[in-house]
Order: structure tokens, then C-alpha cells, then sequence
């Protein structure tokens, strides 16, 4: 067996030892995704400031490899971003995991393009984004 | 075409091995590995006999059936009609009247739901277990919405058997109306000990329903020894094909209840003020019935019943038995459910391995397994894990297969340590 | 796969006498005369497309749908959920979840009188006309034991065409809820207009269902040109398989509607105290669904597009007027339902002959046709007959049979006078 | 085309010209037997005698020609007969349509044995005897 370029090692590393995971004490945001096929979820917490930009964010993630690791790498990548970067970031994701290509701006998310082959897992790597999603249009309620 | 379906069945089954040449799909490849299908518990593969049966109906005597005064017709619906009699067989029925066509056990088990439960009063109780697929849950959560009457669960033990202490209770009001309860568990592999379930029930007053899906697959079944009222499966896990499934249920009972569905084909006289009812069975059979598939389920119980349920028992208590020492050698590894009277349903956790990954990461080398809940979350809650991952076997599966399962979950296990 | 099927239709459909070939039965005998198959509107032959599409599927790339996470599952998952977007375009849908897979138009009529249904109060009316099938009649008049709501029926016109004055009057009221009515009558052969029909409905207040289980197979449908809001059809009078049919009604209508059956695949969350549904279609599909023959119905709808519905409804035009022209000519036949706006469904009636013995004396010459009440007994009674012989056309329905037809209905008569 | 063995001359002749069609003004006892598939219909009136022989009999038949055939020439053969006897004949008659041989004592009624490969057509025949079959259930019940 030859370890699946899906599996690869920045995904597996983000699983076991996930950067951004947890809670964040000065949290002025939420949001929240499950997936009700499998029970899996994933709870973000962000600081937001006022222009709607994301200064800090962590997630606590009860899922598979696929999930936990785009979590951790999409909160990586949105530190520190505006909201329509945001917005263009979660279509350049949606776009290489329905298709394969990744855009280049995807960065190391591009990781998740494999999954085109592999369709009834986009919705775990897309559940990190579902709850980023969530969180971004309550702030802009606000 | 029937005759011809035995023979080359019986043929086949000379070998167990030769059994999975009947099986064409067995040959194809995954990601560029031979297919391992190990998830005959969610649907089985289909023989030849099954295809060639269905696709010679619709190339050589199809027609609509009942209604037609002309040959094809007349030939159609004889042929529909004998599989009534061979399920009747096949099930041990007291009469082909009993035998109801369905699209699959859901649907009979919402028939049962709608039309019997039509009957039952508020302050009756339906009982269910803790180990119900969703299709014999939700139907009888929509009755009780509608209908008032109180729905009550009986327990599993720790290791997945039925609680029958519990079950005792349960019935001990006297108020329990229908107890409906599986006869194998899809997620736990657990067999049910219908005779004596049904035994508490009419001791109780109550009527009893078992969902035989998983069963039927496995485990000759007569309901007449198992003194059932109501018994379903489904087509498309016993070697058939999809959009079939059947309801038996006692005579006497069937005579009471109501339609479900109206249309042609189940009334007798049809007048705007009042229509009246065909006799059973075809009262509850409205519109043209999924006549190719019956007919098709017709040549998968001549299949099954030409290799024969001893063969097809010992095959899968060998397999079981080889898998779960495989499966226990897989250091992390943790089988869910360990009845002692169980069949080739095995299901799984894996420490650090979340079962959507063991399922992606199988399906990369061929394997087909199943991973999530399995249609029975309250089980999954009651067992305290989220998902699991499933192995389930048919009469194809060969015990290299398991091996091969077995070493690539170490293999798998171990990129995640 | 779906694209082979489309090449080898539209390479048959270079000729509509082509269109033989790809029906294998046709050159089936029948009491050892060519098999000359007049029982189209009852059901039709299926194509070798369909046939093969079916039996391919089963042999390389069948698995149970939706659950699997495995290649083999999510592939035949897209095959299953590419028909529904199939079916959307055939119909004209808004959008591919108003599409939900039932098994026939009966279960598609009986999913409305029962989830639609559940929301119409005590004397509000549902109304459907004198020449409607069993299959739109029995349903509502369950609904009407049930929930107290009013039954009423509009009347047909003496040539078998809707009385649209009627209509009119019949709608005045403004308790009607719904009307139900056919798109196309299987025994007279009329086509209503169901646009008209739409916008008095909506006019008055009341939505409007359309059993287009003849009609789809004549016609391209445009829900959204008829302004509908409920449209069935099933799936073996279209040259597909049995066990499949299709209900199509508006998104926001389906999403207030509760679940009909309950089972897997249609929760979103199940606990034993509550449970939740999932979005449409799922919400209406309970169990493992018909999937092959969902895939059949795709290959059908593939077949019938290749060929097109200009060529379709000209062949069929053209027939029906040889038809009704030597049939006129045979002496004593009288043909029911003379309406202007007819299909390739002729119902007729030979002085001195019964309509059971035409049957048996055409088929002892190979033509198959229908004779009965054709699931309709109350248009009986209006049309003052007990039963009537019935001719119905498909695509590969030749002139030459229909002057055979004529033929031989001459002879038969001329044993009994 | 050659006219088919089931449409035989007798049958035909009974259809057009029915020997034993109608009421009868003394009768004693009434059958009656409905086809909901298509609405035909055999109503029969009978002269019973005290053992319950059938002295007279007649029928009003709406149907097709092999339900007015078969009811007239029951009529024929059932007149002077006993119930035992009756009840024979209608076994041997349900025999002579289910396998195509006809039992020597059926004499003309085994015009109807070619019925056993028209399935669909047995009950037009049928219809008659469950009429008939009625009638004396409904005697001996008296
Ligand atoms: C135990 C059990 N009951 C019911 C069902 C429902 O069967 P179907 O989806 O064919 O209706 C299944 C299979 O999914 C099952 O395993
Ligand atoms: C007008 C009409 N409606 C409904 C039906 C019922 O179709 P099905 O038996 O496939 O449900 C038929 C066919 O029998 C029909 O002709």
C-alpha cells in the first residue's frame, strides 16, 4: 500500500498535532458546523475586528483527518484576512475540491484538490469552511 | 427461464468458490486494485442469473400484468404471481396471500405503520429496541405524532445483545400493542432470538414485527416456527434487485387492516361515493407493480435456495469467526458488539483513526466498507461513538479477502501513530 | 455508459422504422403469429438502451447510494442523482430537488393525498374529473374518509373532452384546495389543456396536480409553461423500467410538506424523542430507492430525447388518424372519446362483440390490446359501457399493424353476426 | 385467420341464440355472480325441489360470449340434476379449464377446456358456476 496523496503529510501532521486548535478567551465570534451523517463537527472561535477582518481564530474539531486538517490549515490561512478574501478563498477551495485545480492563492489547502476523486469526503474538508461561512454572515448581521 | 436459473445456479454452487463467477462485478477494479466488496450488509451484488432474468423478461415477455386478456400478459403475470408463491415458500408462509410486494422493507414496515397502526388507540404502546435501523424507528415516530400512541424503547446490553429481562418489563403493563424488533442487527451482527420475543409478546397481548432485512440474507426463516404476525425484508440485500421488497404478515391480520396506497390493481368496485377492496394480497398492492423486479427477486431465492442455507450458514459462521481473530490481531482495533449469537455484520473502531478515513483509505486499495451510523443513531449514542466503520460479507467473500482487510487497517493505523 | 446509449439512439433514430430494431421483443411470436404489441398506454417495451444500461450497472458498477464512502458507492450515487437532473430538464423543472423518485404514479398521487394532503382542512375541496384513472381517484377518496374533506368530480363532455364551463362553476365556490386531473386520458385518449386548467385553478385559489402518466410519453411537458404545481408520471409507460415513477412539484410546496414514509435517508438527526427531516427530495425518499431502475429511467428519457418529441408527436398524429380512419371503416365498431385533442389511445366498442372476446380472438393473432374498464369504472358509467376494447400506440407502432388490426376486427365480427 | 377451437360452433350458437336465457315466474331460488374486472354479470333463477334437485333454471346474462355460452349450457346440463352431482360437474368443469382436459361427463360444456391457455379468460367462464354455486349454498342454508 502506497500512502494516498490525499493522506499527505501536512494533512497528517495537522491531525496529530493540529496549530490552532482550541478556545479563544476574547472570542467576539462564533460559528458552528455539523455534519449529520457522521456526527462530526467543528466549533470556531475568532476575533473579529471592525472592519470584519479576522485577527485570531481557533476551532474545536470532532472529526475525521480530512476535517480536523482543513480546520486547522483554513484557520491558518484566514488569520489576519478581510472578508471578501475570505469569500474568495472558500470558492477557490470549493473549486479545487469539485474539480482538482487548485488555484495557486490556495497555498498549502490545495492539499485538499484530491478529494474530486474521492466526493462523498468534500463535505468533511468543506465543514471547517461551512462554520466559517456561518460566523462571517452573523458578524455581518450584526 | 426459471429452470434455467436453478441449473446454473446449482451448478455453481458445486464450490463456494465457484460462486463468485456468478458474480461479474466481482472482477472489476478500484483505484487500480481488485475490488474487495465488503459491504454486502448495505446492499449485496447482484448474480448473473439475477441480470440475465431480468433483462430476458423485458427482451422476451414483458407486459403489464392482471389486467391483460392476451398472452404476453397472461405469461407476465404468472410469472409475477410465482414468485408470491416461492416467497411464501421461502418464508415459510401459511399461504401466498401473505405475501405483500413492496419497494423495500422501509416501505413495508411504514405500510404496517399506516394501515395497522390505523387501528391502534392512544395509550398503546408500538416497543422498539435500542438497536433499530432508522426504518424501524421513524415510521413508528410519525405514527405515534399522528396518532397519540406511546412509543417505548427496550435496551441493549453492553455487548450488544437484546436485554430480554428488560424486554420483560417493557411488556409487563399489558399495554404494548405491537412489539417490532430486528432479527439481526445492521450494525452490531446481533441475532435476535425471535421465538422467544415473540413468545414474551403474545404473552403480553401483544402482536410482533421483525425486521428480517439482515437477516433473511443469512439464516433460513420460517415464520410460522418463529410464530411471527409480521415479517419484512428487501430485495436488493438478498442477491436481488433494488426496488423490491416484502411484507408478510399473518392472514387474519391483513384481512382487518385498511389500504395503504389506493389505485388501480387493489380495489374490487370503484364508484366516486365508495370504492371497495380487492382481496389480500392485492389490496395492498396499487398500481403497476415493479413486475421485472419481482420477478428478478424470484430468480435471487432460486439462486440462494440452490446453494442452500446450510452451505450458505457455515460459509458465513467460518468467515465471521476467521474475521474476528483477524480483526483482533489489528492493535487499536475494537469490534462493537460481541453477542454471542451474531452473523457476518462486523463492525469497528480504530484508536486515532476516525472510520471515514479507514473507509477512504481502504477504498484506495479496492477495499468497499462501510463507515458512519450506520441508519441507527440512537444505537451509536447508546454505544457512546459517533461513527463506526463496517465490514459485512456475503456468500462471495473469501476469507483472503479478510486478510487483506486486516493488513491494510495496520498499515493504515499506522500512519496516523 | 450514458453517452453509448444516446449514440445508439440517435443512430437508430435515423429512422423511425429503425426504431424496431431496438426492441427486442417486437420480433417475439405470440400463438405463432408476429407479435403485434397495441397495449403501449397499459405499458410499454423497453429499448435494448434500457435494457443494457440496466444489466451494465449491475455487472460493473452497482452499490448501495448516498452512505458509501467508497469509489464504487459514489459513483452509482452520481449515476443515481445525474437522472434527477435528467428528470428536471425533461420536465422542466425549476430546480433538481423538486424532483422525488417514487415507485409509480400511484405512490407519486398517494405521496401528495397523504403529505399534501394532511394540510387541507374539513371542507375544503379537492376536485378531479369524471375521466380520471383509479390511481387519481381512489387516493382522495381515502384522504376524503380520513380528513372530512369534500370529494368533488367535474364532468366530461359527450365527445369525452373536459367541460371547461363546468370547470368554471365547479371552482366557484373557492373551497376548492386542489384539482386533480389528467393530462391525458388513457381511455378516450384526450388531452386536456392543462395550462387553461392551471390558471383557473390559481384564479380560484386552488393548486393543481396534472397525472401526466399518459401524456409524458406523447408530449414534452413544461411544468413551468403549465404552470403546474404537481406533475406525476411512471417510468414503464415511458419506455423505462417498472418500479419507478416521478413526482415533480414546486420547491417551496414540497418543502411545507411533511414526510410521507419514514426510514433511512430521509433524517437529517434521528433520536428516539424527536427526529429531523432532511431537505428535499431526500425528505421524501425513505429507504435504499429504486436505484437501478432510476439509472434504467435515465437511459429511457435518454432514448426517448435522442429520437425527439416533433418526431414523436408527428409519427403519433399520423397514426392516430390512419387509425381512427380504418377503424371508421370497420363496420359496428363505435370509437369512445372523439374529443379534437386526442393521442394514440383509442377506445372502442364493435356491436354484437364483448369486448373480453375481441381480446382473445386478436391475440390468437398475435395483436395484443386491452379490453376492461382500463382502471376507470366511473368513466364507464358516464359513457354508459361496461368495458371497451383499447388500441394504444408507441413509437414503434407501424401503419401496417394498425390496417391488421382492422383486418382482423372484420373477420371477428363476422363470427358473430 | 382460422376461428379459434374456444370459439367453437356451440359457443357461438349460444351467445347469438341462448336456449335457456331469461327468469322464471315460479322460481325459489336466485344466484348471482359479478365480475368487478369488467362488470359483467350472470343472474340465475331456479325451481328447486324439496331435495334440492334444480327442476328448472334459467339465466340473465351480461357478458361476453364465453360467460353467456357457459351459462346457458350449464343451464342446460344442471337442470334435472342433484347438488352432489352438481358439485362434480363444477369440479370436473374448474379441472377441464386449470389443465385442458375435459372429463367425458362435461359433454358439451368441454368446449370450454381450451380456456387452460387463456389464464385471463377462465373466470368469464367460471362466473356462471359461482352464481350457480351461491344458489345452492344459499338452499342448503334455508
Ligand atoms: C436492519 C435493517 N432494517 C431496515 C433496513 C432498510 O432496508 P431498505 O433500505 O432496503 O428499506 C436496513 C438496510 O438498510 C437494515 O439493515
Ligand atoms: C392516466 C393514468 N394515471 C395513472 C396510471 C397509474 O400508473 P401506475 O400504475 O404506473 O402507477 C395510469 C396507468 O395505469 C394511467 O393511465
Amino acid at each position: 500500500m502506497t500512502q494516498d496523496d490525499l493522506y499527505r503529510t501536512v494533512v497528517l501532521q495537522r491531525t496529530k498535532t493540529p496549530l490552532y486548535a482550541g478556545k479563544l478567551a476574547q472570542a467576539n465570534a462564533q460559528g458552528q458546523g455539523t455534519n449529520p451523517l457522521c456526527g462530526d463537527r467543528v466549533h470556531l472561535h475568532a476575533v473579529i475586528d471592525a472592519q470584519g477582518r479576522i485577527d485570531a481564530i481557533r476551532h474545536e474539531t470532532r472529526g475525521c483527518a480530512i476535517c480536523a486538517a482543513s480546520a486547522d490549515l483554513m484557520a491558518e490561512r484566514v488569520t489576519g484576512q478581510e472578508p471578501a478574501r475570505i469569500r474568495q478563498l472558500h470558492a477557490d477551495m470549493e473549486a479545487a475540491v469539485q474539480t482538482g485545480n487548485a488555484p495557486a492563492a490556495l497555498g498549502e489547502l490545495s492539499a485538499f484538490a484530491p478529494l474530486h476523486r474521492h466526493r462523498s469526503r468534500i463535505r468533511c474538508a468543506m465543514l471547517p469552511w461551512t462554520a466559517l461561512m456561518e460566523m462571517l454572515n452573523d458578524d455581518k448581521d450584526r | 427461464m426459471m429452470d434455467q436459473v436453478v441449473t446454473q445456479a446449482s451448478d455453481a454452487a458445486g464450490s463456494l468458490r465457484h460462486i463468485r463467477a456468478d458474480f461479474p462485478i466481482l472482477t472489476q477494479k478500484v483505484h487500480g486494485k481488485d475490488l474487495v466488496f465488503l459491504d454486502s450488509a448495505a446492499s449485496a451484488q447482484k448474480p448473473r442469473q439475477v441480470i440475465d432474468c431480468m433483462a430476458e423478461t423485458m427482451r422476451t415477455q414483458y407486459a403489464n400484468i392482471h389486467r391483460g386478456l392476451y398472452w404476453m400478459s397472461e405469461r407476465t403475470t404468472e410469472a409475477y404471481e410465482a414468485v408470491r408463491d416461492q416467497v411464501a415458500g421461502f418464508l415459510g408462509a401459511g399461504a401466498r396471500e401473505e405475501i405483500i410486494f413492496t419497494r423495500n422493507s422501509t416501505e413495508a414496515i411504514n405500510l404496517v405503520a399506516h394501515s395497522y397502526g390505523s387501528l391502534l388507540r392512544p395509550g398503546q404502546v408500538v416497543l422498539i429496541s435500542e438497536m433499530e435501523h432508522h426504518a424501524n424507528i421513524v415510521p413508528w415516530q410519525m405514527l405515534r405524532d399522528r396518532a397519540g400512541i406511546e412509543l417505548r424503547v427496550t435496551p441493549v446490553t453492553d455487548d450488544g445483545a437484546l436485554d430480554m429481562e428488560a424486554l420483560g418489563q417493557n411488556l409487563s403493563d399489558g399495554r404494548v400493542a405491537l412489539v417490532a424488533i430486528t432479527h439481526m442487527s445492521n450494525v452490531l451482527g446481533t441475532i435476535t432470538d425471535a421465538r422467544a420475543i415473540a413468545d414474551m409478546a403474545h404473552a403480553a397481548g401483544a402482536k410482533v414485527l421483525f425486521d428480517g432485512s439482515q437477516l433473511a440474507v443469512h439464516r433460513r426463516v420460517n415464520v410460522r416456527e418463529l410464530d411471527a404476525d409480521f415479517y419484512v425484508l428487501t430485495g436488493h440485500k438478498l442477491y436481488g434487485p433494488t426496488g423490491i421488497g416484502v411484507l408478510w404478515a399473518r392472514r387474519e391480520i391483513l384481512d382487518e387492516m385498511p389500504p395503504f396506497l389506493g389505485g388501480g390493481d387493489m380495489i374490487s368496485t370503484v364508484s366516486f361515493g365508495r370504492s371497495t377492496w380487492a382481496p389480500v394480497p392485492h389490496k395492498f398492492e396499487a398500481g403497476t407493480p415493479a413486475i421485472i423486479e419481482t420477478i428478478g427477486l424470484g430468480a435471487a431465492i432460486s439462486y440462494i435456495e440452490s446453494i442452500g442455507f446450510d452451505r450458505i450458514g457455515a460459509h458465513e459462521e467460518a468467515l465471521t469467526a476467521h474475521a474476528l481473530k483477524a480483526l483482533g490481531q489489528v492493535s487499536g482495533l475494537k469490534v462493537i458488539g460481541t453477542a454471542p449469537e451474531r452473523g457476518g455484520v462486523i463492525s469497528f473502531t480504530m484508536a486515532d483513526v476516525h472510520p471515514h478515513d479507514i473507509a477512504t483509505l481502504l477504498d484506495r486499495n479496492g477495499i468497499a466498507v462501510r463507515a458512519g451510523h450506520h441508519c441507527a443513531e440512537p444505537l451509536m449514542r447508546r454505544l457512546g461513538v459517533s461513527a463506526t466503520a463496517r465490514a459485512s460479507f456475503g456468500i462471495y467473500t473469501t476469507p483472503e479477502e479478510i486478510d487483506l482487510l486486516a493488513a491494510t487497517l495496520v498499515q493504515i493505523r499506522g500512519f496516523f501513530v
